[in-house]
């Protein structure tokens, strides 16, 4: 199954009732197995008028309780900014799913990860997070949009799911869970005030003190989210001596690259963080204890560094390899580079 | 049957001092009172000698909710 | 002793408004109040506001309000419909908000034919952010952005957005009215209770539009901008049904 | 030295103008001045108040917190704004208008019957200029031929709301202290 | 004179004959500002329908090479990010100024800094920069449109100018720089191909290799930028031993705590980027040598305080002081902080 | 020898382009080129592209051509117009780029009358992006996101945007075509000469509706598409001039 | 005078087989080549044997501009 | 062991069909598969791909830039992909429609005249499957009966379809070796 329906199958079982979203390559598939598909799982499909209408039917869906979710790629995540800081206001659950072309502009439709500041710093307006989560596999993806909503839900976040075109087209083999049975009621939803008070969800907050009340109220979930969710993985690191950080697709890529120079005895390891915010710093922090070199794997210009450079505050050495526009680094590349920085190691240690 | 009596009650905080209602008034009941009320308006007050018709013109065109108008 | 008129149900009760004297959202607030409680609707009901000056809607009518990013109510209220159909939905919007920047959501929204319902509030400017031109505004007419008047070669024209949509299949009532005067606000109230009506009857979309003044930007006071509804706006925006596609009641298919 | 002042009042009273004529005049007698009007919502329901700043050197915040002076033409903005007044601010309100007035031992109260000397002046819109002369006379931040010369830098043309208006400041000006109605 | 008139009064004097925007406060009075007098200097003022709407009608102004300006206030600066993401991809000179206030959604109309992640990071998709410039008063509200002007043209860049709702309002005196007479011609505009070869100008780069060489290109010119533009301000840093690191309208307020606890004799002093992105790196770490303590002011939840984070690389000890949602902090408050962290340094000292 | 067809000036010699067998994007193409010659406009037109199966449309044009973000063509070119009059700018949009993400700026583009030509590109689907529903879908069409067949219910109905543009006063010349034969391409010509003749006569703002086959994603083959739009495309699209305000041709004013 | 014979040229390699100007060609002069092209597309061929009108009605339809009718 | 292999012809030759038929084959022989189609406007101008790697472990990337095998449907795909082979790298290419060939030392070539053959199976469009067959008999990579399950599975319902798939894939499977045309 291509990691597009992978995304698609895995929402409808996690009781997603509610997809909107405007078509785009490279995850048309996506729209397009929800068209077919959610309507007998009791859902709706719409196709909006555009990415913009969409992001605000998802809220609208999701201020009266439902499990929403859009999804579009690049151009058309940078329309749904405004709604996305909205739903960081609102404090209301939806997934967000991008996956990533090269840009900027139009630029292609070729894997890439440009947008990964746009993801983690809240490429809206205001003071908000959204938590990233970024799929390697097509299985992961599955397992990563199940767990989006529940995270979404937990906290009352927008979540947001990093993957890209290479991710959103392969097909590989997949396993869903079950699909989820009565969702807990949410006690917040509007559903009409029936006999009760009346109630409103407004991110307009005119006093100043209030709205900094609710910044720092934010602020606390989100640290809440730093101290629950943090997600990654661990390859091959426990006697690694270069590490190599990486997500999504590059990740993939690093870890053969790792198989092949391991097999010239030069100890390689990876570090994938799963979620790109909160990032998975403290194991960093941890490896730069013994780690002397770091090697960041990117198909961008450089965006992901930053967080290993705040992470490990100049502890160690950290490089930065990227390949952005949508060309899909090779094993051997990556393996080529993993060889010289553990060559240039031994020297400047003799 | 005796013809009834219409009250007019203003909540003189709510008013805002637009006026709609006096120039709606075709009895004449209500004017200014010449006195701001907590928003800092001159409120509209009732007339008691003139005599409401219970038309109601003025409660349609008030934008605050701020005329009663109740008959015996 | 009969009460001729009583503080609305869904009206928080003796509310101060932030509407400035003589605003036509204040009278359109509680000709809606009245209806949530005289269709027994307010229970139910959901109301989309806006951002304009009635972005704090909620703070006076007494049911349930969320609030929508400018011009997107009707993408919001699909999005609520299509949920939760049991709900009452309506948007609240200006005319900048549903004409400029909420275009396209209008328009699409009308063309699906939702089962919602849109208040229309149009005063011909940007009431809230302090005057400037919207696209209701007429030739001429001068506001903040158009110092020296409304000019069509440089701002366009005043644009009928509720023409625009009637002729839709999905839209099944359209009427323009406003509330400058008693029996204007009477005839106001009937056609959102007939708009309403169609929601509940499960017929598809309904849009009300409200010539409401503006005394504050308009610099007139109250009763003038009352007057120059009749006198002048609804020379460029004529009141009446635009569309009306409810079964058998004979003049349905709209103009 | 550095002087904060608040001008209140409702929409329309001509708030924004007072804060305009001090801080001109100011800025000609080389002082540091910022001016902050009050804007947006705040604008609805027809309350307004600007504040302005006077210093002889640079001025970090145009916001007055805990402002010096409050100069309130109606009695809401004076308890909404006297409340905020330093501990020994000057409270300079519009005694023409009855109203609830902020209780506080620590600020001085200066009456001013300003829609009548406005009347008397020519025009019962002049209640803001008047409320100014007061000001200036009772704190004489700036001299009241300067508050003249900025009357006319801005009013310019309209040469007969300029005669006006500093005919009122004028009154305002030479008519204080007024004799408070409480005792 | 107030820092919305001042934006736009620059503008013009700029050579800006193109002026789009959409309502918004706390800006509205810059868009008046041009409505009245832009037509008069010979440009062109347009209310456009949306944000949207607006940085693409200055998308087509640039690319037949008009100085073309947009402005707004948060939440209609993240409409305007994809457009800004082709601004960058087309290699198009524009300025877009935003008025920064309360967020996330709607938030609030009074000042704050809580976009400083979008404008530094591209709230936008795709690898990209935009120069990010950070007035602090409304003289420099005007010098800075200028310099906007001329940095967007000298390196083909879409410029940022991040103001806030104090700034805009406020009224200060200011004095202009002369019109500026005849801009160079832009070889690149668009004009009609005439007599010779037809020219295109797209984003859309299918080819993936091409893609990456015009990725690595805009990099160069980032860099170029960096070295070029930095702009900063020291304050009192000579003897410094607390250095407070502030911009815009928190900038101004240090100063005032900054002159009020010299007076008590606390050596503190102030470094004031003005050029948000590209970040005054090098004064930071300069600084570092003998300060160990910095402390970093803004009115958001903490954004630039990772781009401080990212100078200092941990080498000397970093506090952040936050009043988010739209309060504007005193000059007391920020002495009170100088003040206990000096005392807490002689302690540790001791 | 007289040379009866020849290649068109202003269309790059013997390109390959990316489309389809049969698909209606080349016809368009080369009767636009052909204009750019026979009116003289070649030197001094800018195109906007659109984002969709046209996008690459740069490749084919021997023109100046910038590409637009999806949907923002006429508001890229009220930029490039207002900025140089003497251009002669037009858009080239399809349908979902011009209806669906771009209402607003299609409207409001036209609203304000600007002195710009719109190619739009009815093909009743989002080709570009692999046979999407697109707002000119017709009811009960099969598309990748309407598999059982559009459904006015859940997905609206076929939205007729020239039609509702077409009675702006600043919308001076709008009429509907198809190229779907050889007389068919030669009236589709005529209309685009008339609506780039309203640009260069400065009169105001021109849209020129084409309908044109995508056999890829209607699954027919070229002439099935060619009988598809006489038997049942054009009858929810029917051809013909929707407005014409020219001074003096008798008929102005429009519908 | 004699009546001007039409010679019909198919650039080869532009043509996509799309057959429409097969289809409108009322003399048939035009059919499939059997070969393919660059493209991989089985292009059309026109058919010296047969006569054409000049009428352009493939020139006209031709999404390629892959075919010139020139007149002697 | 990791294999990649580029399928590629026209669009409408039935490419991606190879590759979901090989794909899920080797699924089924339990190794790890991934399937990349080409996609997007390179549909346009109907030219089609899909990338297959099959390995016994862990695929990094589905992307193939030097493929172990191309199966060319048509002649520009073969030049295209041709180029793009492993050094060593094998060819196989549809013989019944002519055009360039990549000028290579390093790779071997193979000649299906699959249009024929096809035909004489009952159809032409069945020309993708021949070629798959051919592929099969020379790599081994997977068995045709699971070649075949596959079809089943895919095909489902379509009996004659079915049929006539397996038949074409069969005989692309016992034909090959081909004579080559060239010498
Ligand atoms: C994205 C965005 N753009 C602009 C604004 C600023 N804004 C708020 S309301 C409004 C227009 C108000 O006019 P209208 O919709 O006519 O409502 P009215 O106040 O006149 O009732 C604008 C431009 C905003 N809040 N968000
Ligand atoms: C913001 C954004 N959203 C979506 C897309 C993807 N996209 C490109 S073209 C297109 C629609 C194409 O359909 P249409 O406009 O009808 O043109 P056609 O291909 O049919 O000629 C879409 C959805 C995009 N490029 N940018
Ligand atoms: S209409 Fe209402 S608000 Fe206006 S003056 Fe009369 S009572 Fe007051
Ligand atoms: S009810 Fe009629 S008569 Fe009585 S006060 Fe109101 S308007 Fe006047
Ligand atoms: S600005 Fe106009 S619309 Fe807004 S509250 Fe005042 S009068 Fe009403
Ligand atoms: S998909 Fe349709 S519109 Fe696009 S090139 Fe192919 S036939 Fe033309
Ligand atoms: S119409 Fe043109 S492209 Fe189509 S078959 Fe004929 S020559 Fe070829
Ligand atoms: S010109 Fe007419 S007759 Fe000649 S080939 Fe073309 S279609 Fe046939
Ligand atoms: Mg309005
Ligand atoms: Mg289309």
């Amino acid at each position: 199954m291509s990691g597009n329906h992978a995304f698609g199958e895995a929402a409808i079982r996690a009781g997603c009732t509610c997809y909107c979203g405007y078509p785009i390559t490279p995850q048309n598939e996506l729209g397009e197995y929800m068209a077919e598909h959610i309507a007998s799982a009791g859902g709706v499909f719409i196709q909006s008028e555009s990415e913009t209408a969409a992001i605000n039917m998802i809220i609208g869906a999701a201020a009266v309780g439902a499990r929403a979710m859009t999804s579009s790629s690049s151009p058309g995540v940078s329309l749904k900014q405004e709604g996305i800081s909205f739903l960081a206001g609102f404090q209301l659950p939806a997934v967000i799913i991008n996956v990533m072309r090269g840009g900027p502009g139009l630029g292609n439709i070729a894997p890439a990860q440009g947008d990964y500041f746009q993801a983690t710093r809240g490429g809206g307006h205001g003071d908000y997070r959204t938590p990233v989560l970024a799929p390697a596999s097509v299985q992961e993806t599955a397992d990563l949009t199940a767990a989006a909503f529940d995270i979404a839900d937990s906290y009352r976040t927008p979540v947001m799911i990093l993957g890209d075109g290479m991710l959103g087209q392969m097909k590989e083999p997949v396993v869903f869970q079950e699909p989820v049975k009565d969702l807990p009621e949410k006690e917040w939803a509007l559903r009409g005030r029936g006999e009760g008070p009346s109630r409103y969800m407004a991110s307009l907050i005119l006093d100043v003190n209030e709205m900094e009340r609710h910044n720092w109220e934010l602020v606390r979930k989100y640290q809440e989210i730093t101290k629950n969710e943090i997600r990654y993985e661990e390859y091959m690191l426990d006697d690694a001596e270069i590490v190599a950080v990486a997500y999504g697709t590059t990740a993939r890529i690093a870890k053969a690259a790792i198989k092949r120079v391991r097999k010239e005895g030069i100890p390689a390891g990876l570090l994938r963080p799963i979620t790109l915010w909160p990032f998975p710093k403290q194991p960093l922090v941890e490896l730069s204890s013994r780690v002397k070199s770091f090697i960041v794997f990117e198909m961008s210009t450089g965006q992901m560094v930053e967080d290993v450079q705040l992470s490990l505050e100049g502890r160690s050495r950290i490089q930065f390899h990227g390949r952005p526009g949508g060309v899909v680094p090779t094993p051997v590349e990556y393996a080529r580079i993993l060889y010289r920085e553990y060559h240039l190691m031994k020297k400047s240690r003799a | 049957m005796t013809k009834t009596k219409y009250n007019v009650t203003i909540k003189d905080d709510l008013c805002k001092g637009c006026e709609l209602c006096i120039e709606f008034c075709k009895r004449g009941v209500l004017a200014r009172s010449g006195d701001l009320n907590v928003q800092g308006y001159d409120y509209v007050r009732a007339d008691e000698t003139k005599e409401c018709s219970g038309c109601q013109a003025c409660t349609l065109v008030c934008p605050e909710v701020a005329i009663e108008v109740n008959g015996e | 002793m009969k009460q001729l008129s009583k503080w609305p149900k869904y009206y928080k009760k003796d509310v101060i408004t932030h509407y400035c004297p003589g605003c036509g959202h204040g009278i359109v607030h509680r000709i809606v109040s009245e209806l949530m409680e005289e269709m027994d609707l307010g229970k139910r009901a959901l109301c989309v506001n806006p951002a304009g000056c009635a972005v704090l809607a909620y703070k006076y009518f007494d049911i349930d309000v969320i609030e929508s990013a400018h011009g997107r109510g009707t993408a919001i209220a699909t999005g609520v419909k299509r949920m939760k159909p049991g709900l009452f939905v309506f948007t609240y919007q200006g005319d900048g908000d549903l004409s400029a920047i909420g275009t396209a959501e209008t328009i699409h929204s009308a063309n699906r034919g939702e089962h919602i319902t849109v208040i229309f509030i149009n005063n011909a400017v940007y009431g809230m952010t302090g005057g400037q031109m919207a696209p209701t505004t007429l030739l001429g007419m001068k506001t903040t952005t158009t110092p020296s008047g409304r000019n069509p070669g440089r701002d366009g024209y005043p644009l009928h957005i509720t023409d625009m949509v009637a002729p839709f299949p999905g839209v099944i009532y359209a009427e323009r009215v406003a509330v400058n005067g008693p029996a204007a606000v009477t005839r106001t109230k009937k056609a959102i209770r007939t708009a309403f009506q169609v929601q509940e009857d499960r017929l598809g979309y309904s849009i009300i539009e409200v010539l409401s003044p503006c005394p504050t930007n308009w610099k007139m006071t109250a009763k003038q901008s009352f007057d120059w509804i009749t006198e002048t706006m609804s020379k460029e925006f004529p009141l009446g049904v635009l569309t009306d596609k409810r079964p058998k009641t004979g003049n349905g298919g709209g103009r | 030295m550095l002087v904060k002042i608040i001008f209140a009042g409702n929409g329309g009273q001509g708030v924004l103008t007072m804060g305009n004529i001090l801080g001109n005049a100011a800025m000609n007698e080389d002082y540091h001045v910022t001016y902050l009007p009050s804007y947006g919502a705040a604008m609805r329901g027809g309350t307004a108040n600007c504040t302005i700043c006077v210093s002889d050197e640079d001025i970090a915040s145009p916001v007055a917190s805990e402002p010096d002076y409050v100069v309130a033409l109606n009695p809401p903005s004076a308890s909404a704004f006297g409340n905020k007044l330093e501990p020994g601010g000057q409270l300079i309100y519009n005694s023409s208008m009855k109203g609830k007035m902020p209780v506080r031992g620590d600020i001085d109260f200066y009456p001013v019957p300003a829609n009548e000397i406005a009347r008397s002046a020519g025009s019962e819109r002049s209640v803001n200029v008047v409320m100014l002369g007061a000001f200036l006379k009772l704190t004489g931040l700036v001299k009241l031929e300067s508050a003249w010369e900025s009357v006319e830098y801005l009013m310019g043309e309209k040469k007969k709301l300029v005669e006006l208006t500093k005919k009122a400041l004028a009154m305002g000006y030479e008519g204080f202290p007024f004799p408070g109605d409480e005792s």
